[in-house]
């Protein structure tokens, strides 16, 4: 079936309390905040949240407004601006359950989760580190039928709804990403319910040219959010920048530790 | 005053050590491993390529060196990886040289812990997370570099390994091999790693004192030759990083 | 290292006899047939031939030739224009052995070879056929750490050496997709050595536009061929069509079951 | 001699059964089962979508039907999956409602042959191989067709599962779903299945007798209602196969 086109604060009302959420975008690019905004606006709490290999406000701001209860996270950080406070405060106060994972697992566990694939194998290099050791949760040791080794592996990932942001849909709701898919193509394959901010709507037949891997069909998107500049302060590669300004000023609030304090942050950003 | 900051001859250090034909990967902040990368490239290792973290491009040139490793900035580069593709070549594990990775606590064997500080169930100081460290074994060698050397950074032996260096002794059931961190670059000096993998002091920058090099490390590096002390960044060299670097980014 | 550029008889050399050769090229398309037609007139044997999901002309003509050992291959067929001659006469007499694999175990063997993952735990589906139980070399029973449950596992695919056909390479070696990559980028990525035969060579920097996804990079290819409408008679999408008449004479031929008959189909196609 | 061939009846008969909305998936071959698929969209079904195969392409409107799954003659569509990604979702199992399937030997049960007939050591007929056929207890239903009935095709149990259909009998491990094949399509007749899971003649073709249906079926089908009489193409429905078919592929 085709997608709906709905505003921000409709299309998150299909989020179920306590469940499952992907949220897409790579360190301080793509980030779907129309989405994430108007999931902390309706203070929906989040069981379980997971993001791309690097997440920044996609993940801090829900964080710091206190509705997420575990976070399966490679990274949550702001690059040249520095850590992020809320999911610092949370993990050093203990109100956070942190699933550690790296960018291998997580990448392997949502292709996995899109695929039917129960759980996967790891590649070499984190039995060499302590993160499969510290939790059972995403970690087990299986055995290889093939050689006989034991290995770690990872479960599939699936998360119930799944927020990107893509560049254009087409009239159908067909979507397009303009240059970086990141693993937000992955994500959004392993999604129960996809929504999908975009920055614009183009006529139908517009996204033909457009070469496989760039896009999702219709028929796996089940709402758009039409939302021009939705993911600012974070960048939209070709389309407009990173605003350090406004990034800044959320470290700021967020370092205080009153939620009061970024509840500017969730207004809609403009441009 | 001198002619150079520190973070340039940082990359000097590490454009140096790169040789022609290798290929690099980096994650984020990549400004300093990419002007290493572009410096061999404009030097001694014009067929050198690298990879930008996120972005998956492969030895872009931008404008100015990025604040960012997913910017949009970074295109066009000679041609973009999905990210999925290169997290499979990191585990692959035949497909990349030299992995560039940091992290906030660094060990003796090249350990590198980008999680916890502390007990990782309750932290004094959490990290950012791993992102890809766990692939540094998967490729021929690393580097280390950091902004910070203290004793809390370096030390004896990282409190969660997110990023695994060399084993920290025979006893240890992987046993050592050439593959693992082959250079480390500080703000101070710069390092190699001994026969059994641990931490040697190599060079020391000009200005600093290998006393204060030793001050600022918390453990006690491998014996080995006298350090000498790390050559400057030429005129070339300068000229080139600072065509690269228009907003001063390793200027700050 | 950036790739050679070499002819197609000089590339295959470096194929090393009886080893496991990977042919990318999806049914009637981009077969890889300079690469291909170049390595049986070496008369090269192949130890274990893999193909794409669905093989034709890339897979019966190196079976014609009497030169493969065994097979590794969800389909060998000419579409519309009937069955694989060579490969029904080799099974049926006995003198090709068939590791029975799927479309999607074989595809997922192929990301685990590309990914350092050893083996695969197979989506749902094969549980219900017979192709996992006529041989245990691609198909082991594994325990699910996480659910306790069984399921059937395949091990990663590396090819020593994989040919595969691409639209453009760059002066610097990098290789461009035109429109569909199909599975081919999978089994570039999971080979040892890769081989690429394009239809053109185009300055450095000609790549920098092309998306994710639709490239290769030089530093994963080892040699390649210029080989303009090397895919003939198959397709290669936007660059030439199918040439269904060679494709007949050479079905005419392989039927007759002897070798010297599909003698003038090792020789260069001419557009 | 009638205004319509058989293939173009099956064709008719596929589109009519096909629900506004649906995705369908299909392999090799595809002209009969996209034909289907461009008729319903022309008619009662706008919004169906359906997947060309190899080519990963979603609802391709070609200028004539395809002898080939992975013809560039498929670009442009509404957009292209990458094959692997039309792979994974085929397995993922929630994706895609409909599988258009084939086979050299179709069972009572609705289990298709595509690998071997005969024993698969030594096989009398090697067939070209599975592709995706296993997928097809992943979809809601699947629609087989075949261009051949016979004794030797439609047969009580196939010599080796390679696409699932619905299980034997109760005392077969795997229990009966809703989920499998629903409608089969041959030059003779169409069949559905009976709640255990059985197929059941559903229509003859006009011209066809009962009697001609069951000499060329291999089985006894599970008894039912009458069949009836497949309803012929409509005017209208020839006029848009015919548009879709400029080559007469449907004709031969």
């Amino acid at each position: 079936m085709r997608p709906r086109f709905v505003d921000a604060d409709e299309a998150v009302t299909s989020v179920e309390p306590d469940s499952t959420l992907g949220v897409g975008g790579m360190q301080l690019t793509a980030a779907p905040m129309a989405l994430v905004r108007a999931l902390v606006r309706r203070r929906t709490r989040i069981g379980r949240l997971v993001t791309s290999p690097s997440a920044s406000l996609q993940a801090d701001l829900p964080i710091a407004a206190g509705l997420v209860d575990e976070l399966v996270s490679p990274y949550v950080g702001f690059e040249h601006l520095g850590l992020a406070p809320a999911f610092r405060r949370a993990v050093e106060g203990g109100s956070l359950r942190v699933l550690e994972i790296d960018e291998g697992s997580l990448t392997h566990a949502l292709h996995a989760g899109a695929s039917g694939i129960p759980f996967v194998p790891c590649p070499p290099g984190i039995d060499l580190t302590d993160i499969p050791r510290v939790d059972p949760t995403l970690f087990r040791r299986v055995v290889d039928p093939f050689d006989g080794t034991e290995r770690w592996a990872v479960p599939a990932i699936r998360p119930d709804t799944v927020f990107v942001a893509a560049a254009v849909a087409d009239e159908h709701g067909n979507v397009a990403f303009d240059r970086f898919p990141f693993t937000d193509r992955t994500m959004a394959l392993a999604a129960r319910r996809l929504l999908v901010e975009v920055e614009e709507v183009v006529p139908a037949g517009s996204l033909a040219d457009r070469p496989p891997g760039t896009t999702l069909p219709a028929f796996l998107v089940d709402a758009i959010v039409v939302a021009p500049g939705g993911c600012l302060p974070t960048e939209y590669p070709g389309r407009y920048g990173r605003d350090d300004e406004t990034l800044r000023a959320y470290l700021a609030a967020a370092k205080t530790g009153d939620p009061d304090a970024v509840a500017p942050f969730l207004e809609e950003a403009r441009r | 005053m001198t002619r150079w900051t520190t973070t340039e001859l940082m990359a000097c250090v590490i454009a140096r050590d790169l040789v022609d034909g290798e290929v690099v990967v980096m994650g984020a902040v990549p400004a300093l491993p990419m002007a290493a990368c572009l410096l061999a490239r404009a030097t001694h290792a014009p067929n050198l390529d690298f990879i930008v973290g996120g972005s998956g491009t492969v030895s872009p040139a931008p404008d100015r060196l990025p604040a960012s490793s997913c910017t949009g900035e970074l295109a066009p580069a000679e041609v973009t990886l999905p990210l999925p593709d290169v997290v499979s070549l990191e585990g692959r594990g035949d497909a990349f040289d030299v992995f560039c990775a940091g992290g906030l606590q660094i060990d003796a064997h090249g350990n590198c812990n980008l999680v916890a500080v502390g007990d990782w169930e309750r932290p004094k100081l959490r990290g950012p997370g791993t992102v890809g460290l766990p692939f540094l074994p998967n490729t021929k060698r690393s580097i280390i570099y950091t902004q910070s050397h203290t004793p809390r950074t370096f030390v004896e032996r990282v409190d969660f390994v997110s990023g695994p260096g060399h084993p920290s002794g025979p006893d240890e059931a992987r046993p050592y091999r050439k593959q693992g961190p082959s250079l480390v670059v500080t703000p101070l000096a710069s390092f190699d790693f001994d026969e059994t993998g641990r931490m040697r002091l190599r060079t020391v920058h000009p200005g600093v004192t290998v006393d204060e090099v030793l001050a600022a490390t918390g453990f006690e590096p491998a014996p080995g030759p006298d350090p000498s002390t790390t050559p400057e960044p030429t005129e070339e060299e300068l000229a080139i990083l600072r065509d690269l670097d228009r907003d001063g980014v390793l200027r700050r």
